[in-house]
């Protein structure tokens, strides 16, 4: 990859310390995203995705939960190093988020303008509560609010879900961030407004030429919108790939497993597979590979220790002992 | 520490009524400990706190005030014609001089001539007149009507029939004559009352002076007495100026200021200096006096007080008829079988410990009863009634003389018929003592094997009306009474007919005794009645129609600070322009 | 919001153990025994139980402890000072102050509790009618409640102990209930009303469940948490009311002996200075007793709540 | 059964009407009232479910689809007689139910039966899963206390848990277990007609198939008919013989899953159709982007609900409201496009 | 908006309505009347009682004592009072009503100046021991009786100390402007604190657990996420919304106060409504007790429209509709 790294995190671990119990809720996730790509975490729920990135923003509540170890570097500067306050000028300048809840995520009791304005006054791109304003009827409209003006004085309540998502992506690319960071942004919305807001990043993204670190457990989403997946599992990585290698050569049985199961629009499937058992919790996973307990291919060896994450082909890498050739793993097609 | 404010009806009475009370005070030692104890130097001037543990009513015209704490302030602000002195001696205070005509029926009074009102205008008859008049005036809407109703043509002019009042008139600027239907054996009590402005009430009816801003306004208010009210801030300060023009010579001090505190607060003010004086009508509570006897700066002053607490027994009940109709017929008494033999009553008398009681509930400041005339009357007889001592062996004795037996050996007497013997006590709140007595006389009583079952305490006014209205299942009550005022006749609360008679008692002896007692002409000769009501006295005390409990001492105090004070038993605000405070 | 609060579901229900490893496990965790796990946790709420049970004890052991019966008068030894025969004196009436202690702190406790019950079973009946049924019986019962919260607590309370001219204790303790069953009607209509949205009440009635069933084995097993934990304010609550009541002199009549009023004879700097032991055991047994109550209420919120564990 | 056998067997009795209709629901109306003005009176309604009619014939399963808000839920609580209609009737089973008074619904629910969409709340957290199960027999007074017990065993074991999980509760479950424990429960009558409103919504995906062929597994053991309620087009594709496509309360489009998603009729269908993002990383795929939100069901648009979104509406579809329209191999749409506005007649292409 | 309030005025009226209907009910329910005591006493004759109560319309059944009390309120008019001869009730209201106005704003300003931030600060350090030490206040401040707390208080500040007056509510007459209101600060402190001590620990408690329940809102987060300061989100996003829930116990907090009032004025003799009130019970004064009632009752009432109309201002979520 010849590309410019904008972020790069390298053995990150985030655990929550839960009275006498810790859940490793991300426990050596390395990953990085070049300039101007989008990166897709997928993964099932409780696997330590939205962790990874309030860990990247640094917004873990704090207890019960602690960056343990790892470095995130953005464009070089470790994040985790900064002081808070200089963390503070981080968030929202350099790097932007949005989250799942639209209905929840804005505060309730401001105008959509006013906590635009907010941001932007905050980040010092404009000067004056009126110059904000204006600026955040213009981004607004950039989102595609046609009645921008008045939009901006209305309250989040006044919104539809997809209306407030769109005024969060607004409010995230307002001072214009390097790397955005959007988790699970349209789970919660309907098949056709969550096209509307795909379509809508990928315009945005565009437009600002910044990278995506996009988070979901939907891969048909992966699909539209990821360059590359990284598939995570039990708070880490276990796979690594482009989008079209992912789809069509998965290696982890993991990957391999989620694909299987899912019905897709496309194909009929006679029956779906399904991996059995459930995702373990996180202060309580297997010995080894976590994902051994599920995996149909498990052996022995799998419950030793946790494999590592390697490079089986350029760009492709597999946290998994069948791809370990000194483990005596071989590789199989499925 | 509960207010007693259901018995401010009681007590206000006698605050005004001012008895002729002929003992002397029993305190002259410490009368003349607080002479020597004087020792600060006068100062000219300063203001003198004075206490009071309740709230004013804001009725402050004399004609219908009915709180004592209204008095409070009347009492500096207005005068009568009479007052009784430290012997309970009346004297003059805005007469001049009187006489009374051969048949003690009217009386002439001269009025002093250098008396000014608060607003600068002279005191005239005409004020005297328009007072009695008002009070006699049918619209009048108050309860003094005592003091008119026995003046000639009382009767017509309260009934609107006449527009003059014939009992009361001016002779001139300075003279008034009052005129009785009967021959008055207490002249100066009747015409003893505070007079109040003509000129400032004159454009009201008797009813309206109620709402006149002089009545209800503490800064309009206008008297003759050496202070007049200046600010206030109700319910926590009354001010009053000295009256710089006052008849009796301007004022020792600049200002007397009551202030309204929480009793349980006294003495924490009295020793600190914030207040000077606690006089009438609270006085220091009996729960208080240990700590005030031990301060060292404290002047104590201990008359006796005029109420009393009772034990009454329902002898009999009138008919629920009679009770709607309020009729009070002798005849119709329907006898309460409980109580009839005056053994049982006897019995209960020696039964219940009153000596310890005035001990443990009053701190012994007063003393036990044993017939209804107080210690000061011309009236009382120490030897004549029969005092019970407690004696729980001669109460079980009488019980038994009476045909009571424990039959089922439970520690309780079943009455003659061999049934269940259960007496029903009632109390009312608001007055600790009071309350707690219900429980002594309670267990006393199972001592001697009587049961008594005690109600729960009933707001004052509400047990009243229970024994006015002779509740049938009530035998006995507790409540309090004050002593004869005036004039000793115990015939409106002991006549057989009398509807303040609770217990409906109805003794022919009795009704004799109180009757010769007060038949003209012998009744113009105080020794003949004194005897009489002596025999009555005993008489009362074998029948006991109630059990007299005890009556109390007034706790008076004031601080070495505070000088010039005229002790009084029945009125500590005679002579305030005397008062004067000490520097520092 | 419902994906929301999956969600965070979804997170409590990972930390649980995967039924795998399910033979590891304890069996039968109930509900009851998770609360009562968690409750034990909670040091404060321990220590309110703790405390609680002892003055619960102390109190209903009182004829073990003192041969004084509270009520009995001595008016030849009255305010007494602490001696080995009372050993926190004795009161003007002459009552032992010790007999009074353990025999008002029955009493006060009882007035408490009974107080608590019948305002409970008002609030639960009331509060599920209101709650389940909604309409027309929910705006009556709601608009009768809106009435007596108008009126400021203590004054209704005042007013109506006045008319009431007898003043039993079981009158006091209707009269109280009686008065003060709106606001946990309120809150539990409240419980009720969101108990009804959910979907295992919706299941229960596509199984055809009676609404009594539902009510029953639905409603109130789920209501409970916030039935006993406002039973527990209402209890403390009606211990320091029953003080102030005693204070102005609306109290237990006498000669029954109440914590209140045994504080109310305290109303004196007199006997506040130099009579302690009169004063300082009966008020620390209230604010003990209230705190302790408080104590485990509060644990029982976060017990039976263990989202709400920041809560009040 | 495969979905190809199922089509098959579809095809078989395509026209005829011999095919059981176990289900009828004809012109069936919600309207909830909506509460304004100054004294809190009936000001309008939402229109829930509006005007909707079809039929679930025995052994298939009919997926019902549409956004948030148009109305399936509520559709599927008339059905099992948890609200009451306001208008129109309910068939099941050849008797009309519309009416029975909710105190005597109860031996209906004895067939029929619902899966909720929540695992987490729907399931009563203080009664251990055997009384969960259980308690459809005891309200339906169905068996002996040992029968049932015995039952509830067998029902465990069919959805794939260990018996004894009956002394546990609850919250020791993950979500794809309750869910499990859901699907015993509503089998423990032995209902013909299972009504799931959103069953797999709330799970990952790997426990979402593993639940979706239990219910397949189920529907062949237990001879049941299924109502299945989704909002996602895959799943619905995956598990339903037939699917409807509800708008604002209306039914857009009813069809055989072949005919719905090979050839969507309705312009809302597909746009919907087209807004599922495609897995398909091979093939770039054309998307029909919808604009704006779905209306308010309180102020729906007049004419065609959809026409405010609609990328082909006209000025029929302001003002005249299409009617569902039969248009050959049980494929039924309301939309203006296949209907003459001249002589109504049904245009083919 | 506008028809918001007008909604909740006309909610308002027959609430009103039916409170006097309570409030009269309780009144005719009381056994006895204010004159039975005078009944009593031997030198009044008893008709001329019985005239005062004619007079003063004891006698009428209660529907007409209703429609008369009725008719004389609707004119601003509540009667006389039976115990205080010779005065109005409004005009005794008047009376005391700025004392305990005084008293109630004071304590609320407390309430408010101590709970509020206490509770903030107590979210903020949750768990630590200033978390601990502000719940057991909180706790204890519920716990203690407060005439109890008052007469310690009294003891220990105005006996011991000599820091507060004991009583009263101006220390003497005369005095005028800061002075005067100095003074009367300073005879508010204590019975304020008395007072307001139950409601600044429930308000401690209750902004405590709010300010926790915003904190974990997801618009917090975004807060964050945007790059606002620690003080900005706490200051602008927390305590806003956290602040919303407490105006609704504002509406209710002025009956609150003045349940307290009554105890608490008792202590300190400070001559205020509550005082005015127990007087008007221990008389049976049911003009009075009527009077204060509907007062009260109709400052409530008026206190939770404002309070809804506030809640709707600061809440744009509330639909006025
Ligand atoms: N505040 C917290 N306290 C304790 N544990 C937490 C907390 N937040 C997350 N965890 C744990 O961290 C793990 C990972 O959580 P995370 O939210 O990152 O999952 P996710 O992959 O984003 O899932 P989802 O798809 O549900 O959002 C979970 O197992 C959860 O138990
Ligand atoms: N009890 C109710 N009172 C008033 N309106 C209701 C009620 N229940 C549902 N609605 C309204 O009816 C419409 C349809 O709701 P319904 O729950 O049936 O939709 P849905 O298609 O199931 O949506 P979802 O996918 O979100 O579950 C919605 O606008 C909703 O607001
Ligand atoms: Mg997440
Ligand atoms: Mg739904
Ligand atoms: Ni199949």
């Amino acid at each position: 990859m010849s590309k410019e790294t904008l972020l790069e995190v390298e053995d990150l671990h985030t655990y929550f310390y839960l009275g006498d119990k810790v859940a490793k809720a991300v426990d050596g996730v390395d990953l990085n995203v070049h300039k101007g790509e989008t990166v897709a975490i997928v993964g099932e729920s409780g696997s330590g995705k939205s962790i990874t990135s309030l860990s990247i923003m640094r917004l873990i509540p704090q207890p019960p939960g602690k960056i343990v170890s790892g470095s995130v570097k953005l464009e070089g500067r470790d994040l985790l190093a900064l002081s808070d306050k200089e963390m503070t000028n981080v968030r929202g300048d350099d790097i932007a988020m949005i989250f799942q809840e639209p209905m929840t995520s804005l505060n309730p009791v401001y105008t959509v303008g006013e906590q635009i304005a907010e941001m932007l006054l905050r980040h010092k791109k404009v000067k004056t509560k009126k110059e904000g304003k204006a600026k955040a009827v213009e981004l607004l409209q950039q989102v595609g609010f046609p009645r921008a003006e008045e939009t901006v004085k209305e309250h989040p309540h006044q919104l539809s879900g997809g209306m407030r998502q769109r005024v969060m992506i607004a409010m995230a690319m307002s001072c214009d961030p390097k790397l955005l960071i959007a988790d699970e942004p349209t789970t919660a919305l309907d098949v056709t407004i969550q096209a509307q807001i795909l379509e809508l990043m990928q315009s945005v993204k565009e437009k600002y030429h910044s990278s995506i670190l996009m988070i979901t457990h939907d891969l048909g989403v992966v699909a539209e919108m990821a360059d590359r997946i990284l598939v995570m599992y039990g708070g880490q990585i276990v796979e690594n790939t482009s989008k079209y290698k992912l789809f069509t050569d998965a290696k982890h049985p993991y990957t391999e497993g989620l694909l299987a199961s899912m019905p897709t629009i496309e194909e009929d499937k006679e029956r779906l597979e399904s991996i059995s058992g459930t995702v373990p919790p996180a202060d309580n996973f297997p010995q080894g590979c976590r994902f051994a307990p599920r995996c149909q291919y498990a052996m022995e060896a799998c419950t030793k220790e946790v494999p590592a994450l390697r490079e089986v082909e350029p760009g492709h890498y597999v946290r998994c002992i069948l791809y370990d050739e000194n483990q005596g793993g071989t590789a199989h097609d499925s | 520490a509960c207010g007693d404010v259901n018995d401010e009806n009681f007590e206000n009475d006698n605050a005004g009524n001012n008895d002729v009370n002929n003992e002397a005070d029993n305190n002259d030692n410490e009368d003349e400990e607080n002479d020597d104890a004087d020792e600060g130097e006068a100062q000219e001037g300063g203001n003198a706190t004075v206490a009071m543990y309740s709230t004013p009513e804001h009725q402050f015209n004399p004609i219908y005030y009915t709180s004592s704490y209204d008095n409070n302030i009347i009492e500096f602000a207005y005068e009568s014609l009479f007052a009784q002195d430290e012997e309970l001696e009346f004297y003059n205070e805005l007469a001049e001089d009187w006489e009374m005509n051969d048949d003690q029926t009217e009386m002439t009074v001269e009025l002093r001539d250098d008396v000014t009102w608060h607003d600068g205008e002279e005191f005239t008859a005409d004020d005297v007149v328009f007072t009695y008049t008002m009070i006699a005036s049918p619209e009048y809407i108050g309860v003094r009507q005592d003091y008119v109703d026995d003046l000639v043509g009382y009767e017509e002019f309260s009934a609107g029939d006449t527009d003059e009042f014939e009992g009361v008139r001016a002779e001139d600027d300075h003279t008034v004559v009052f005129e009785w239907e009967e021959p008055t054996v207490t002249p100066q009590y009747d015409t003893g009352y505070y007079i109040i402005p003509e000129h400032v009430f004159e454009d009201a009816d008797a009813g309206e002076i109620e709402e006149h801003p002089a009545s209800t306004d503490p800064e309009e208010i206008v008297g003759t007495g050496p202070f007049q009210m200046s600010e206030y801030e109700e319910g926590d300060y009354y001010f009053l100026e000295k009256y710089e023009d006052y008849w009796g010579g301007e004022p020792n001090l600049d200002s007397v200021t009551w202030e309204v505190i929480d009793q349980s607060v006294m003495t924490g003010l009295l020793d600190s200096g914030d207040i000077d004086a606690v006089f009438e009508p609270d006085g220091i509570e009996p729960v208080d006096l240990d700590t005030v006897e031990a301060m060292d700066n404290i002047n104590m002053y201990q008359p006796q007080d005029l109420g009393y607490q009772y034990m009454g027994f329902k002898l009999a009940h009138r008919p629920s008829e009679d009770v709607e109709n309020a009729v009070y017929d002798v005849d119709n008494y329907e006898t309460n079988e409980k109580l009839e033999d005056p053994r049982v009553r006897q019995a209960i008398a020696y039964g219940v410990d009153r000596e310890a009681m005035v001990e443990g509930l009053i701190h012994g400041s007063g003393q036990v009863l044993h017939a209804p005339f107080p210690e000061a009357s011309w009236a009382y007889d120490e030897d004549a009634p029969v005092k019970y001592e407690y004696n729980v062996e001669q109460a079980q004795e009488l019980m038994e003389e009476a045909g009571y037996e424990d039959v089922t050996d439970d520690g309780y007497y079943e009455d003659p018929d061999g049934e269940e013997y259960t007496l029903n006590l009632e109390y009312p709140t608001g007055n600790e003592p009071r309350e707690r007595a219900a429980t002594v006389i309670e267990q006393n009583l199972e001592e001697v094997g009587i049961r008594v079952d005690v109600q729960s305490p009933r707001e004052f006014d509400a047990h009243a009306t229970r024994v006015e209205e002779d509740e049938p299942d009530m035998d006995l009550y507790l409540m309090g009474w004050s002593l004869a005022s005036g004039d000793p006749d115990p015939s409106a609360i002991f006549g057989a007919e009398a509807a303040y008679n609770y217990p409906r008692w109805y003794s022919e002896e009795s009704e004799q005794l109180m009757e010769e007692a007060t038949q003209a002409p012998d009744a113009f000769d105080q020794e003949y009645r004194q005897e009489k009501y002596a025999e009555w006295a005993e008489h009362v005390s074998e029948e006991l129609p109630m059990l007299f409990l005890w009556s109390m001492e007034n706790n008076f105090a004031y601080t070495d600070r505070l000088g010039g004070v005229t002790e009084n038993p029945v009125n500590m605000y005679k002579n305030t322009h005397e008062w004067y405070v000490t520097e520092e | 919001m419902a994906d929301k609060h999956t969600d965070e579901q979804q997170n409590v229900s990972t930390t649980q153990q995967p039924e795998t490893s399910e033979s590891k496990q304890k069996k039968n965790d109930s509900p009851t025994k998770l609360i009562l796990k968690r409750f034990v946790r909670n040091k404060l709420a321990l220590a309110g139980i703790i405390t609680l049970l002892i003055i619960i004890t102390v109190s209903f052991s009182a004829p073990l402890l003192t041969d004084h019966d509270p009520t009995r008068t001595d008016m030849l030894n009255v305010n007494a000072e602490p001696s080995d025969e009372h050993l926190l004196g004795t009161n003007p009436s002459g009552q032992d102050n010790f007999a009074r202690l353990l025999y008002g702190g029955q009493v006060s406790i009882q007035i408490g509790f009974y107080i608590t019950l019948i305002v409970t079973v008002i609030g639960v009946v009331l509060g599920s009618l209101s709650g389940y049924y909604g309409g027309r019986v929910d705006s009556l019962i709601m608009r009768v409640t809106d009435l007596f919260l108008i009126f400021p607590f203590l004054l209704l309370v005042l007013t109506v102990v006045t008319i009431l001219e007898d003043t039993s204790l079981l009158i006091f303790v209707v009269t109280l209930g009686l008065i003060v069953w709106p606001n946990i009607t309120r809150i539990l209509r409240g419980s009720y009303l969101s108990l009804r949205e959910q979907e295992y009440v919706l299941s229960a009635r596509a199984i055809g469940a009676s609404d009594f069933r539902i009510m029953r084995k639905h409603l109130i097993p789920n209501a409970i948490g916030p039935i006993i934990v406002n039973a527990t304010v209402v209890m403390a609550q009606m211990i320091i009311l029953e003080s102030g009541l005693s204070f102005l002199g609306f109290g237990i009549p006498d000669p029954t002996p109440t914590w209140g009023k045994m504080l109310e004879e305290a109303r004196n700097l007199g006997v506040l200075t130099q009579r302690p032991f009169e004063w300082f055991p009966p008020g620390i047994m209230i604010v003990l007793t209230v705190l302790s109550i408080n104590f485990i209420g509060d644990g029982l919120r976060d017990a039976f709540d263990p989202k709400s564990r920041s809560r009040r | 059964m495969t979905v190809n056998e199922k089509t098959a067997q579809a095809d078989e009795t395509e026209a005829a009407a011999d095919r059981e209709v176990l289900v009828e629901v004809k012109n069936l109306k919600k309207y909830f009232p909506v509460k304004g003005g100054i004294l809190k009176r009936t000001v309008g309604n939402v229109k829930a479910v509006d005007d909707v009619s079809f039929k679930i014939y025995k052994g298939e399963t009919l997926g019902i689809v549409g956004e948030s808000g148009s109305g399936k839920s509520t559709l599927g609580r008339m059905m099992m007689r948890l609200i009451d209609s306001t208008e129109g009737s309910i068939t099941f089973k050849g008797q009309e139910i519309t009416n029975v008074r909710q105190g005597k619904v109860r031996p209906l629910r004895k067939d029929m039966q619902m899966i909720f969409q929540d695992p987490y709340a729907s399931l009563n957290p203080r009664m251990s899963i055997g009384e969960i199960i259980e308690e459809p027999m005891v309200v339906q007074d169905l068996h002996d206390k040992e029968e049932r017990q015995r039952i509830a065993g067998d029902l465990l074991e069919t959805v794939g848990l260990s018996r004894e999980a009956r002394d546990k509760y609850p919250h020791e479950f993950s979500g794809g277990q309750r869910q499990r424990i859901g699907i015993a429960r509503a089998l423990s009558t032995r209902p013909q007609f299972i009504i799931g409103d959103e069953p797999v919504s709330a799970l990952d995906v790997s426990i979402q198939s593993q639940v979706i062929n239990l219910m397949e597994d189920l529907q062949d053991d237990f001879d049941l008919t299924y109502m299945f309620i989704a909002h996602d087009l895959s799943v619905v594709k995956h598990i339903s013989d037939r699917v409807a496509v509800m708008y604002l309360g209306r039914l857009a489009e009813i069809a055989p899953i072949d005919s719905l998603y090979k050839e969507p009729l309705h312009p809302y269908t597909q746009a919907l159709i087209s807004a599922v993002p495609s897995t398909d990383v091979t093939k770039k795929k054309e998307r029909v982007v919808l604009e704006g939100d779905l209306p308010s069901p309180s102020n729906p648009p007049s004419g065609c609900p959809f026409h405010t979104r609609c990328p082909e509406a006209h000025e029929r579809c302001r003002a005249e409201r299409p009617e569902l329209t039969d248009m050959g191999n049980d494929h039924y749409v309301a939309c203006h496009l296949y209907t003459d506005p001249e002589t109504g007649e049904v245009i083919r292409d | 908006m506008y028809k918001y309030i007008l909604r909740r005025f006309l909610i308002f009226i027959p609430m009103l309505f039916i409170v006097t209907v309570v409030v009269f009910t309780m009144a005719t329910l009381a056994p006895g009347d204010p004159l039975t005591g005078e009944v009593l006493d031997p030198t009044v004759d008893p008709e001329v009682v019985e005239q005062r109560r004619e007079a003063l319309g004891l006698n009428d059944p209660p529907p007409v004592q209703y429609m008369n009390w009725l008719s004389e309120i609707s004119q601003g008019n509540l009667g006389d009072s039976l115990h205080y001869s010779g005065r109005t009730v409004e005009d005794l209201i008047m009376s005391r009503a700025p004392n305990t106005v005084y008293l109630a704003a004071f304590s609320l300003f407390i309430t408010i100046v101590i709970g509020v931030p206490l509770g903030m600060y107590s979210a903020r350090k949750q768990y630590t021991p200033v978390d601990y030490t502000a719940t057991v206040f909180g706790f204890f401040g519920l716990a203690v009786p407060n005439f109890f707390f008052a007469l310690i208080a009294v003891y220990v500040f105005s006996f011991q100390l000599g820091l507060f007056p004991p009583q009263g509510t101006i220390s003497q007459p005369g005095l005028t402007g800061i002075d005067a209101f100095l003074d009367r600060l300073h005879h508010l402190v204590m019975p304020g604190i008395t007072l307001g001590l139950a409601s600044t620990a429930i308000y401690m408690r209750y902004t405590r657990s709010e300010m926790l329940d915003v904190m974990g809102q997801d618009f917090i987060r975004t807060a964050r996420a945007k790059g606002m300061g620690e003080q900005n989100v706490l200051y602008k996003h927390t305590l806003r919304n956290a602040l919303i829930p407490l105006i609704t116990l504002l509406g209710f907090e002025f009956g609150t106060l003045l349940s307290g009032a009554v105890v608490t004025e008792a202590v300190f003799s400070f001559p205020g409504l509550g005082q005015l009130f127990l007087t008007g019970i221990q008389n049976q004064d049911f003009p009075l007790i009527m009077g204060i009632n509907l007062i009260i009752a109709v400052t409530v009432l008026v206190g939770n429209l404002l309070a809804d109309i506030m809640y709707a201002v600061v809440d744009p979520r509330i639909r006025y509709d």
